[in-house]
């Protein structure tokens, strides 16, 4: 994945002249992760930007650039390092096209390594998504496969809207096929990664992996899971969950970040909404829990696993009983 | 030069000598510096009086400090841009903002007012020191696109503790980005005094960073509109950002929000009356340049008359439909954006058709 | 509600010299909304403290003040001057407790006034408590009349736990009674203020009074509505909210954030869980729109008013057929 | 006195003369600091090496910084408080922690690893800045509490650049607060140069903040210790802060997961080894105080021991149980916390008993 981004950012590169990034230690260094490796060596320094150490800075400046015609995809080097930017991210970013009456186009993305899984210590593994996806004027997405992070990186510095860029870490090193053709789907929809008939699982991010397993492990048991990738986190593409939920009358939401006030509560609100008689059990969810992002040798504990999902699943069966 | 204040006129407005920065200004255009800054004073009363009317939910006067803004603001060429922070009317003024369109913000009929690249002059920006990031993007725009122009942006002694503005001078000198920091220390963020920001003067900040800061009397026009030509000249030759510190004092509330008398004394108040800046370049022209009061009431005049053009352009100014309110907050097609749109209608809340 | 705030305060500085204020414009002025008036002529300026103008500093020092300490009650002059705080209040605030094995005590409280209705210009009317709720480690809870004002106030200072205090400033001016021997009532407890049959609906701050002003014209058309005030947005007081909904059967939360990643979201994900079978509609949100908060002239549009708070309970209905 | 490189002792071990600082150590305490940063030296580099071994997940090597380390954690008493960021093990050393303690986080069997209060030492802190701000609040609170004792903050030329960082600078000064801000140039904040944060020295900073601000050789202890002491007992005495600058360089790698050979050039690194703390207060001691290999051997066996005993401890730190996750959270009950616990004992994750 971290291969496909970097093509993905290099091919945004050569195809817009406007497009910039940066970020701390992305040029010479070529990212933590090396997403941005051997771009400063092609575009120079004009375009790949080694920063100070200030993230308000990053996305202030950003927005200014992006006043001027240009398209920044701002690097922050660790989800847990995005607060102090939070401000101009929610002040400005999201609120300047409104404020200027459709003047000013805020067509930056904000690249965001997240979920956990690592063995990081903490501010590494942070899930910030809700924050973001709370927010009106924001748009919030995230990548599972190669393929995708090759195509969605160039499909957020296209979209003329500003784009939380959510890049599961954890799945950096994994391999998969890319269509250097086609994208196939559109940057703001989910994607049925499995059919299934009897329950709706939807995940993003490093979590698609994970679900996919669990569906292998509940066939063996009988039991048959669609498996969505939601791919936009903000805003949700209802039809294609609509539409399996109606199907399968059961709904598990797995997420890394919380449950108080998180995209699992607005989906299921939302589809009990819409789905109300179809539902056979209440939407479920599977999160990371209450506590902070614990030590990482409790995270897979504290993160959803396989295990974990199929207890969710469980849990709506009781409710046939 | 940082402790000092540059200062070309006295109070009296006698000239004064300064080894360093000299008045280029002829009487024509001392003239029209007064005539900017009588009007400005004239329009910002007038929209006081709209507020205190209840035309306007706010109004932030610009009173005692319309040497520094339009000396700031008549310093800037035609490609140069600005981000001003909330009470820069005068400098919209001389960016040739419409005076009712200024206004819309405080109206509450737009959360913008203007299109800013018709008057290369950004919107206000309310959360302190988020513009000025915004203008160090901005020049380092203008680096990369070879555009030998520059980008000055206003702020107040408040917002200089922001960790925004502390950082924008990190990067502007990183960048080495063409930009000037015109920070009018007016002495208060609404009730709390400079001192309680800085026990040294604001100016002396930029060296730190690396680049020169300035202090100058700002309410001396003509010594504001040399200091920012000069540092806007060098920041469009490549020489990098400047702080100026215009050293002035609001004369006026923070807002008509504001009680001024719970946290200052009438004593102050009126010492820097005497040190006003309008009445300072109105000595200076009448003893140097021999202008009489048929030029003074002229000025007057056409203040008066532009203050009635935008009473009436205030009042005329109507609330938008409430469906507006979905326009502008995404650029691409979003289901909740038509979901709230659906509902106003469904709802009755606006009369636009589907 | 302004004296109450006003008076609890006090009586906390008299209670614990340990407790200070911080914040911009308290002191000589009183603050903007004036509720700290007198207090720094009262208690001094070592511990009423006029701070320079950075948001940021005004938590992280009180997290120093905090560990050396101190109970600091921090003002934010407005909601949407709370983000660059951001990091602090999430990276460290939220965290510390939890990094320092219980060593540390983060009892500080950050007063935030917040939600609209009082023809602000932008910035000054925001509703940021889901940002807040969904972050482990601090306690979000809002007071709706001036009794709980200026018991929660106290019972907030008391509390060894960070608390986001969310103050309805469009209420600032509502004059009402306040037991002075008694609060009554927990922190972290929801209060029933009206007892109803028909529909549980659920609000807080400046929402209490409206939906009480609904439940007496829903009264006019033979609908009974039980009025909740959540008082504790986080955590939920969850044995009030299920015994209500498990009677009434219907569920409306009113809140003036966006939807997406709210807590009404979790109000309605987590009473399906809990009352999946005694649901006869799916619960039902009544929100501010997708979209930042609006110009003031368009407030009453975007605020959730008595009318559209009637047209949900109407919706609900609509399941009945 | 800014621009200049405060140094006491030549890389060759030569005394320099200073007209401010003077060396005020006699030989035992020279020693001592010969000592400490031999340990701490040793000390990392069997962190290292576990890490390597994969029993740590990470570790941020002090290598190159023994001096501007043991130099300011010696000038600390014991009633002063220090903030660390996450490099400082060697003043974690000075106060007192216990090595295998520090390595806590690192193991990943705690985000802490200390009792702050039992030491007079704060956690690490990983948000680059963010205890620059928490030392301004406590020092405030010693102000308060009329505690005649200093705080002094850790932090390095990367995060110089951070928002948190200079708002400290204008709440310190505002404040007049006894806190010392130690900065450790090493030159890099991970790949970046200390030239992208700065084109003057850090130390200049503080004079716009009105405050003093020093530039000590980092690589020359006598130096940082006196320069500390000093700024330390100003703090103390009511004097305010004081910004220090020790230059010197980060000999390893940022951590272990980083690799500098992407970024820099080994003759830039060798140079530096000829700057090396700890040969320039051998070369002293030997010659101008007469210590003896006896006296070195002793030291390096000192630390081998002391690097034996960390290896043990570490090896034998085990994951804690998974519901302590739940533990200090809060300080009072809440309901999530307690659906937690529930949750993972229902699962069977935990061996905990309810
Ligand atoms: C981040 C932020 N915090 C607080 C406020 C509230 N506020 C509005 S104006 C003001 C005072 C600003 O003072 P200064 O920068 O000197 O500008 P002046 O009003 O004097 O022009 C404050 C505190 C704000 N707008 N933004
Ligand atoms: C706010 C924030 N942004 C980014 C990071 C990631 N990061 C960790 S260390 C580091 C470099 C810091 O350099 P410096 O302050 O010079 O300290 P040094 O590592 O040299 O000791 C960076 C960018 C962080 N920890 N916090
Ligand atoms: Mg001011
Ligand atoms: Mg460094």
């Amino acid at each position: 994945m971290a291969a496909a981004l970097n093509a993905g950012l290099r091919r945004a590169l050569e195809d817009n002249e406007k497009v910039l990034l940066m970020g701390e230690d992305i040029g010479t260094l070529g990212g933590v992760f090396r997403i941005t490796d051997g771009l400063l060596r092609d575009f120079g320094a004009d375009r790949v930007i080694d920063t100070p150490l200030s993230e308000s800075a990053i996305i202030g400046t950003a927005v200014g650039l992006a006043m001027r015609g240009y398209r920044t995809v701002c690097e922050m080097q660790f989800d847990g390092f995005v607060y102090p930017a939070f401000d101009q991210i929610v002040s400005q970013v999201a609120k300047l096209r409104k404020r200027s009456d459709g003047v000013f186009t805020m067509g930056l993305v904000i690249r965001l390594p997240f979920q956990g899984g690592i063995g990081a210590i903490e501010h590494h593994s942070e899930s910030p998504e809700a924050y973001f996806a709370h927010t009106p004027g924001l748009r919030v997405v995230s990548c599972a496969t190669p393929h995708d992070a090759y195509w969605m990186i160039q499909q957020a510095v296209a979209c003329d809207d500003p784009i939380i860029f959510c890049e599961p870490k954890s799945r950096y090193w994994e391999k998969g096929a890319v269509d250097l053709e086609h994208a196939g789907i559109g940057l703001f929809d989910a994607r049925v990664v499995r059919d299934g008939r009897d329950v709706t699982v939807v995940g993003f991010g490093s979590y698609v992996k994970t679900l996919l397993r669990a569906a292998d492990a509940a066939a063996l048991e009988g039991r048959s899971l669609e498996v969505i990738d939601l791919r936009s986190v903000s805003p949700l593409d209802m039809d294609t969950l609509v539409s399996s939920v109606r199907k399968t009358g059961r709904l598990l939401v797995v997420q890394e970040a919380p449950h108080t006030a998180s995209i699992g509560a607005t989906l299921v609100a939302e589809l009990t909404r819409h789905c109300f008689y179809d539902l056979r059990a209440p939407g479920l969810i599977v999160s990371g829990y209450h506590v902070p992002y614990p030590i990482s040798r409790h995270e897979e504990v504290y993160r959803p696993s396989v295990e974990r999902i199929l207890d969710g699943v469980d849990r709506l069966y009781e409710y046939d009983a | 030069m940082v402790d000092e204040l540059i200062s070309l006129l006295s109070p009296e407005g006698e000239p004064l000598p300064h080894p360093e920065v000299v008045n280029s200004l002829n009487a024509d255009a001392l003239a029209a510096l007064y005539r900017d800054m009588v009007i400005v004073r004239r329009l910002c009363n007038e929209a006081t009086a709209l507020q205190r009317q209840g035309a306007l939910a706010l109004w932030a006067p610009l009173l005692g400090q319309e040497a520094a803004q339009i000396g700031a603001g008549r310093a800037l060429q035609p490609r140069d841009f600005a981000f001003p922070s909330y009470r820069e009317h005068g400098v919209a003024w001389c960016r040739g903002v419409p005076p009712a369109d200024v206004l819309r913000l405080f109206r509450t009929v737009s959360s913008g007012g203007w299109n800013p690249y018709t008057y290369n002059y950004a919107l206000p920006t309310i959360v302190l020191a988020n513009q000025m990031l915004h203008a160090v993007g901005y020049a380092m725009g203008m680096q990369r696109d070879g555009d030998p122009a520059a980008v000055i942006t206003f702020f107040g002694d408040g917002a200089s503790s922001q960790g925004d503005a502390l950082e924008s001078f990190v990067w502007a000198s990183s960048f080495n980005a063409p930009v000037v920091f015109f920070c009018q220390n007016n002495q208060f963020g609404i009730s709390t005094p400079v001192t309680t920001q800085s026990r040294v003067p604001l100016a002396e900040r930029a060296r730190g960073f690396g680049f020169p800061g300035y202090r100058v009397d700002g309410n001396d026009v003509v010594a504001v509109y040399e200091v920012t030509r000069q540092a806007l000249e060098r920041a469009r030759a490549g020489g990098g950002p400047t702080l100026i510190e215009a050293y002035t004092y609001r004369m006026g509330a923070h807002t008509t929000s504001d009680d001024p008398t719970r946290y200052r004394l009438d004593a102050e108040v009126e010492m820097w009356k005497h040190r006003d800046p309008i009445e300072r370049l109105k000595a200076l022209l009448t003893r140097e340049h021999e202008y009489h009061r048929t030029f003074f009431d002229g000025a007057d005049t056409e203040a008066e008359t532009l203050a009635m053009d935008l009473r009436r352009d205030v009042l005329a100014m109507e609330r938008p439909d409430p469906i507006t309110m979905f326009d502008h907050v995404y650029a691409e097609a979003h289901p909740l954006i038509d979901e709230g749109r659906r509902d106003l209608r469904d709802l009755g809340l606006t009369e636009a058709l589907s």
